[in-house]
């Protein structure tokens, strides 16, 4: 039965999820404990695949095949659907997993029990089979379908909160937005499959000959990925959708754009990895740089908490393309340093969804107590809510790459790396880092401190748990971060420097 | 909508659905499957959403999701069938039993009794995407309501 | 933004898209189709199916049509959450 | 033990232990000379009031949204520019998509 | 009793259709057992889900062979002749141009909802007619005729013998 | 035979043309509907009695599909087109679109 | 014969699509813009599977001897067709809502959400 | 031979037709025009299915024309709620 | 083969033809009409294309279910395109 663990990861939470509205009609409290079974359940998938992964290389699952690992065709090419997990996938679903656990015990105590929650419960269930599905997938059409399941899950959440006229706003332009890119990355399939009749990403990777033809589709590829991971000139979707969503479930959001960004490695990396073109890193690295600066910039002038942290998120966007740009940017010579930025880059894709998720969960509790988000009627919540503003505190000071948190630890990586590229790069991304702690004083000084507010009610036992969770977490990484570093993150980040060989050969043999 | 209307849709509605019934069982031998003969069955239910009025549907979005969500999970559960050997792996093509016989190459009539598990799929799918898609049709017309116009 | 920005990109964008659709290949005449021969050739004795569409759809690909009715599930809820009674 | 505690960055290691012993370290020597001084140097005169412009302020404190007003001030023309574009009209949204596509078909296939 | 007549005669419909769509199948008879056992088990579902509409109306008359026939030379004879003439009519008023239309009223006496649909319809492919609205309770025609030649016609000058004909088959 | 066949084409043809000349040259909607729909169906009943006698004419398994899927399809149009013509002139004629010239309009006059 | 018009018929598709999201303000017609690209990266699928001279990839009642079309593009498309009616679906509700609670479709004032 | 060609050439003139009635779609001064358009095309479109069918000689592909017949009536319905509910 | 061609060409062009319409008609209702009539020669595309199985979906779909939703969501709100 372990031969097919990976595939139960994805497949558990459909199955939860298509079950979810029939166990809702029983009885709530099984349907509750229903959602939480199975995200324990995939929490052990991931955790398993990933420590299989990082022990024992690639695994690779090939559906329907008369043996999970029988994955090529008589005639020496792949034809079925497969799974490839490699370094950078198992990474990814170890995320996705750990900020589920977080998120769901949080989501039950804070979405009204309404009509809607047992349908809010199923569409985060969804969500986070969507992007395992993403994550794990080595088919490009299948990613896909897989995408269209994210953005249509992440929508539907986002348009939760009917009542106000702002979600379905949001819900509306993120959705235009998310399908286009659908589309884009569709047709670039499309054109792939016109040109060699493949769908499978390593044959094609293997396949690609650089014509122009496979050049066109590496743009529609590009731009399609950048607009669903939110990058600069294209993020326009991500505050609002960040800032309108229930902030339970922005935590899945957050993964649902790392993953997105995991595609945009996959491509350019592995598929892309034989043809390389130091543009194509120099345009990532160019676009890091805006997104941070724009984003920081934007979040200084915010006068609701939820889209300042919503602007938070998108800056950090910035730092991961900016490590991994680098990285991408000397893939030819694969210096020392490429590698460094290539680690600090991945390794702030972990950072990132831990601190953002805290954020988002301090702003979830501070807007159950008061109500409101609005930095112009809070203040004072310090006295009444303590804890809460520890973890805002401790959140925005890692957001910001302060020392000992866990963002300093990946920020230097990616100042060191790109250091050596070009000083301008660091320049930019520490003056970005300065203006996110400006942001987060001013947050943490707007909501928090000032004269005693009331609070109305207490913040549950379950909300402080869950942050508590992740707020430990920051710390640990924060002080121990050569373990991760060593243990989890090098992997993934030699899964993209080097592992591209490793792959093909995974699939293709030989 | 006048009777005119009214009584071709009656008398449309069951031969629609037994279109689209012929279409989804007939998946694997003529074009048609899941997707088209639920489509086709979903607008019969529109069809008579348009012709007598939402009001006489009301009471059945209860039962098109539960249908829905049946009709999702039968399908993971086909899957999980192939589990002895890979996910999806179609374990009744050429068993002899259900839906097992197996088929000689190159053009033939067609024999229903074939194509494993391909059946049943097309089955869940089709449940699944007549109630998906006529619980879609009905949510809109029901929204709002007749008072508020 | 202004609007002759929009044009001037809108145009680069569909020039490389109809000219990308003239390099692709000669319509009609696939120059490369492995994985379609095999399929064309042997869905029907693996599967036992005569239509080989349904064949890739459930078969060879049925973890894709696991996404797609995903896909429509998740976009009937997201209809049902969107539109149900409001709360005020 | 050095791996699991230090990050080698290819031009030095970073090891939060050890940052965090010199703060602690630094806390201390800090709170060794705040210690050490007069508790009640300025306790009870004037002094230890708020004085804005010449007036007493009774409820002082700096509002959120007026905490970098200077900042902020300064980079008018830029921060104007950029809420520019955050318009909130989709059609721009998807004209930056488009641009964006341009560009980068310009950048590969140029 | 009437519920199982009801299912009865829908899926008696849903398995002609069925049967018509996968005549030529197979080694028993005309169909292969497969197809008849799959057949029926879709009819009975159909059956199932679609009897209380189908009969809402009741049109239990419509069940004779009898009227079947008479409805076939119906639609072999005097329709499809109608039809040819209603389209060298048009033909003519295309050409021509020559219209003088209008909405009139009769009433052909028809009670029942199928008796109604067919003359509708009939009125609305043969010349010169097309029926507006067919009103529930006292079953008026209003018919937009395009030569009008009274204002208040008799049903025979606007459709001729067709409410005869739908007499005989519908009621 | 394919005499048959091709005098059937040539009736559904001319008459399908019919139906299209019809819905440009009238002036109002009702009257574009009467040539359109009587025509159309006309002409589509004769192209698809031409794929009949051609698939009776061919025989076997196949033959006999053809003609059955054509003959459905025929029933079909003749069960909805006529309806969904009455629905169409019925709907317009509720929207307020008065006939063109009309003599006399017994329905507005219910109203 | 016909060369790559098909294709390049399916590029002016998108490229309509494109115009509309560009230029036209209606949400509506937002939404019609997109089922414009949808159809017409569909049409492409559809078009580069086919073979000159082929016959649908179905068995029963096959010409014996002619070339079969490609398969795999039509069941990619199958696939597409529905997920583009769940998103165009998803879309109209939205754009219900937001007109529920705005009283307008214009693009132009639907802008709560800036800076 | 020459009768599967006469099929294809019937099939081409009726395309034409519809090209005609396009043309209604276009100017069509009320949406009512327009909607008699559409079901015109519907019925001439289902009429060219069959044509062609026959024309390539391949039965099965008859069933997308009686998908069609079906449901372009639901298609037409629809059409006429919306314009009965009035012109607001 | 010609008339192969030419019947594809026809086809495709009306498809444009139709999606340009559904583009430049400023009543949404006749937007919707001539997507539903867009829809209808992309099916036949498709038939044409010897894709009888896409052709069905896309009739099935296009015909009846894109024209439902859209009118029912015109009818839950505004019919003509603001100026």
């Amino acid at each position: 039965m372990s031969a097919h663990i990976p595939i139960l990861a994805i497949a558990v939470p459909l199955l939860g999820g298509f079950a979810v509205p029939l166990l809702a009609k029983l009885h709530k409290g099984l349907r509750d404990a229903w959602a939480l079974l199975v995200v324990l359940f995939v929490g052990a998938c991931v955790g398993y695949v990933a420590v299989h992964v990082f022990t024992q290389g690639l695994w690779v699952y090939v559906l329907g095949a008369r043996h999970p690992q029988e994955t090529l065709a008589p005639g020496g090419f792949p034809i079925r659907i497969m799974l490839v997990v490699d370094g950078m996938s198992a990474f990814m679903g170890v995320i996705a997993g750990l900020l589920a656990l977080v998120a769901f015990p949080f989501a039950l105590r804070f979405l009204p029990e309404e009509e809607g929650k047992s349908l809010a419960l199923t569409l985060g269930l969804l969500l986070l089979a969507g992007i395992l599905g993403m994550a794990y997938t080595g088919d490009l059409f299948n990613f896909f379908v897989f995408l269209e399941v994210t953005s249509i899950a992440a929508c539907a959440l986002i348009g939760f909160r009917t009542w106000t006229s702002r979600a379905p706003e949001a819900a509306f332009k993120t959705m235009l937005l998310y399908s286009l890119s659908g589309l884009l990355f569709l047709l670039a399939v499309a054109f792939l499959y016109g040109e060699y009749g493949a769908l499978n990403l390593a044959y094609l990777a293997r396949e690609l000959r650089g014509t122009f033809v496979d050049r066109l589709a590496l743009g529609l590829f590009l731009a399609a990925l950048l607009m669903k991971a939110a990058a600069a000139p294209v993020h326009f979707w991500a505050p609002d959708a960040y800032g309108e969503v229930p902030a339970a479930k922005a935590l899945l959001l957050v993964v649902n754009t790392q993953v997105s960004l995991y595609g945009l490695w996959r491509v350019l990396f592995t598929l892309y990895g034989g043809l390389w073109d130091a543009g194509v890193g120099w345009l990532v690295v160019a676009l890091g740089l805006l997104t941070m600066v724009v984003a920081a910039f934007m979040a200084l002038v915010q006068t609701d908490l939820g889209r300042l942290v919503a602007y938070g998120a998108v800056s950090q966007i910035g730092y991961m393309m900016l490590g991994v740009g680098v990285g991408l940017v000397s893939l030819a010579g694969r210096p020392e340093y490429g590698l460094v930025a290539l680690k600090g880059g991945v390794f702030h894709m972990l950072n990132d969804a831990l601190t953002v998720g805290l954020l988002f969960l301090c702003v979830g509790a501070v807007e159950w107590t008061k109500g409101t988000r609005d930095l112009r009627e809070l203040g004072g919540l310090g006295h009444g809510l303590p804890e809460v503003a520890l973890c805002f505190l401790l959140a925005g000071l890692a957001l910001a790459g302060l020392p000992p948190l866990n963002g300093f630890a990946s920020k230097i990586l990616i100042y060191q790396g790109s250091f050596r590229l070009s000083p301008i790069l660091t320049a930019v991304a520490v003056l970005a880092s300065i203006l996110l702690l400006a942001v987060f004083a001013r947050a943490f000084q707007g909501a928090f401190l000032g004269p005693k507010a009331e609070v109305p009610n207490r913040v549950p036992g379950v909300f402080l748990l869950s942050m508590a969770v992740l707020a430990v977490g920051l710390l640990v990484l924060g002080l121990v971060p050569g373990f991760f570093l060593e243990g989890v993150v090098t992997p993934a980040a030699e899964a993209l420097w080097r592992g591209r060989a490793l792959y093909l050969a995974a699939v293709l043999g030989g | 909508m006048t009777v005119v209307v009214r009584t071709i849709a009656r008398l449309l509605f069951p031969v629609a659905l037994a279109f689209g019934g012929y279409v989804i069982m007939h998946g694997h031998l003529t074009p048609g499957g899941g997707f088209q003969g639920g489509a086709v069955a979903a607008s019969a239910l529109a069809m008579v959403l348009v012709a007598f009025g939402p009001s006489r549907l009301k009471d059945k979005k209860g039962l098109l999701s539960a249908l829905e969500s049946l009709g999702g999970t039968a399908f993971v559960v086909l899957g999980f069938l192939g589990l002895g050997v890979t996910f999806f792996a179609n374990v009744l093509a050429g068993s002899h039993g259900l839906f097992g016989r197996p088929v000689p190459y190159g053009p033939n009539p067609g024999d229903l009794n074939t194509a494993g598990t391909l059946p049943l799929m097309n089955w869940a799918v089709g449940f699944k995407v007549l109630a998906g898609l006529g619980a879609v049709v009905l949510l809109f017309a029901l929204f709002g309501g007749e008072d508020d116009r | 933004m202004s609007r002759w920005v929009m044009l001037l990109a809108f145009a680069v964008a569909a020039g490389f898209l109809i000219f990308g659709a003239v390099a692709v290949r000669p319509f009609g005449d696939p120059p490369r189709a492995e994985m379609d021969g095999y399929f064309n050739r042997f869905s029907q004795p693996e599967v036992a199916a005569n239509n080989a569409v349904t064949a890739i759809v459930f078969d060879y690909r049925g973890y894709d049509t696991l996404g797609e009715a995903t896909v429509l599930f998740t976009a009937v809820t997201g209809v049902a959450l969107i539109l149900r009674r409001w709360r005020a | 033990m050095k791996e699991t505690l230090t990050l080698t960055t290819g031009q030095g290691f970073w090891s939060a232990l050890i940052w965090a012993a010199a703060a602690l370290a630094t806390l201390l020597l800090a709170g060794l000379l705040w210690w050490r001084g007069r508790r009640e140097y300025k306790r009870g005169t004037e002094q230890e009031l708020p004085f804005l412009s010449g007036e007493r302020a009774e409820n002082p404190g700096v509002g959120a949204l007026h905490l970098y007003w200077g900042l902020t001030e300064a980079l008018r023309p830029v921060l104007e520019r950029l809420r520019s574009w955050h318009s909130g009209v989709i059609n721009d949204y998807a004209g930056w998509f488009v641009v964006i596509l341009g560009i980068v078909l310009l950048l590969v296939l140029v | 009793m009437r519920r199982v007549a009801q299912i009865a005669a829908t899926f008696a419909l849903a398995f002609l259709v069925y049967l018509v769509l996968t005549l030529p199948s197979g080694s028993l008879g005309l169909w292969s057992l497969d197809e008849l056992l799959a057949g029926a088990v879709i009819s009975l579902l159909v059956a199932l889900v679609s009897h209380r509409l189908l009969w809402e109306r009741g049109g239990w008359r419509l069940l004779n062979p009898w009227r079947w026939l008479v409805f076939l030379v119906y639609l072999f004879g005097p329709f499809l002749l109608a039809m040819a003439k209603a389209n060298l009519d048009v033909a003519y008023r295309v050409i021509t141009g020559r219209i003088n239309p209008g909405i009139v009223k009769f009433n052909p006496g028809l009670k029942t909802d199928a008796g109604r649909t067919m003359l509708a319809n009939s009125i609305t492919l043969t010349p010169g007619t097309l029926t507006l609205e067919v009103d529930e309770e006292t079953g008026d025609f209003y018919v937009h005729w395009i030569n009008v030649r009274h204002v208040d016609p008799k049903p025979e000058e606007v459709c001729g013998p067709l409410p005869h004909w739908a007499k005989v088959v519908a009621e | 035979m394919n005499a048959l066949i091709y005098a059937f084409l040539a009736v559904g043809a001319v008459f399908n043309g019919l139906g299209a000349v019809a819905l440009l040259r009238f002036p109002d909607v009702y009257t574009r509907i009467h040539g359109a729909t009587k025509c159309t169906t006309f002409g589509s009943i004769f192209s698809i009695l031409a794929v009949v006698v051609y698939g009776a004419m061919r025989g076997g398994g196949d033959g006999i599909g053809m003609v059955i899927r054509a003959l459905l399809a025929l029933v079909f149009l003749l069960l909805t087109n006529p309806t969904g013509s009455h629905a169409l002139a019925r709907a317009a004629h509720r929207a307020g679109i008065k006939p063109f010239r009309a003599v006399v309009d017994r329905l507005e006059e219910r109203k | 014969m016909i060369g790559n018009l098909p294709f390049v018929a399916c590029m002016v598709l998108i490229a309509l699509g494109f115009w509309t999201l560009l230029f036209k303000r209606n949400l509506v017609k937002l939404v019609i813009g997109v089922g414009l690209i949808e159809s017409g990266v569909n049409l492409f699928l559809v078009a580069l599977g086919y073979v000159r001279g082929g016959v649908p990839p179905i068995y029963t009642y096959a010409p014996a001897g002619a070339p079969m079309v490609l398969p795999t593009p039509q069941a990619l498309t199958l696939t597409s067709i529905v997920i583009g009616l769940a998103t165009t679906a998803l879309m109209l509700a939205f754009a219900v809502v937001i007109y529920r609670h705005k009283g307008t479709l214009d693009a132009r004032k639907i802008r709560e959400l800036r800076g | 031979m020459i009768v599967e060609l006469s099929f294809g050439i019937a099939a081409a003139v009726l395309l034409a037709y519809a090209l005609v009635c396009a043309v209604r779609l276009g100017v069509g001064p009320t949406a009512a025009d327009r909607a008699v358009a559409l079901d015109t095309i519907n019925t001439l479109v289902v009429a060219i299915m069959v044509l062609v069918g026959a024309a390539f000689d391949l039965m099965i592909i008859m069933d997308v024309a009686l998908v069609y017949a079906l449901l372009s009536f639901v298609g037409t319905l629809y059409i006429a709620r919306y314009l009965e509910e009035g012109l607001r | 083969m010609t008339l192969w061609a030419s019947l594809l060409t026809m086809s495709l062009v009306m498809t444009v033809v139709a999606g340009f319409l559904a583009v430049v008609l400023r009543d949404l209702l006749a937007a919707a009409l001539a997507l539903g009539a867009q829809g209808l020669f992309l099916s036949l595309a498709f038939y044409l294309l010897q894709a009888p199985d896409v052709a069905i979906a896309q009739a099935g779909i296009g015909a009846a279910l894109t024209t439902a939703i859209f009118l029912l969501a015109i009818r839950k709100t505004r019919r003509k395109e603001e100026e």
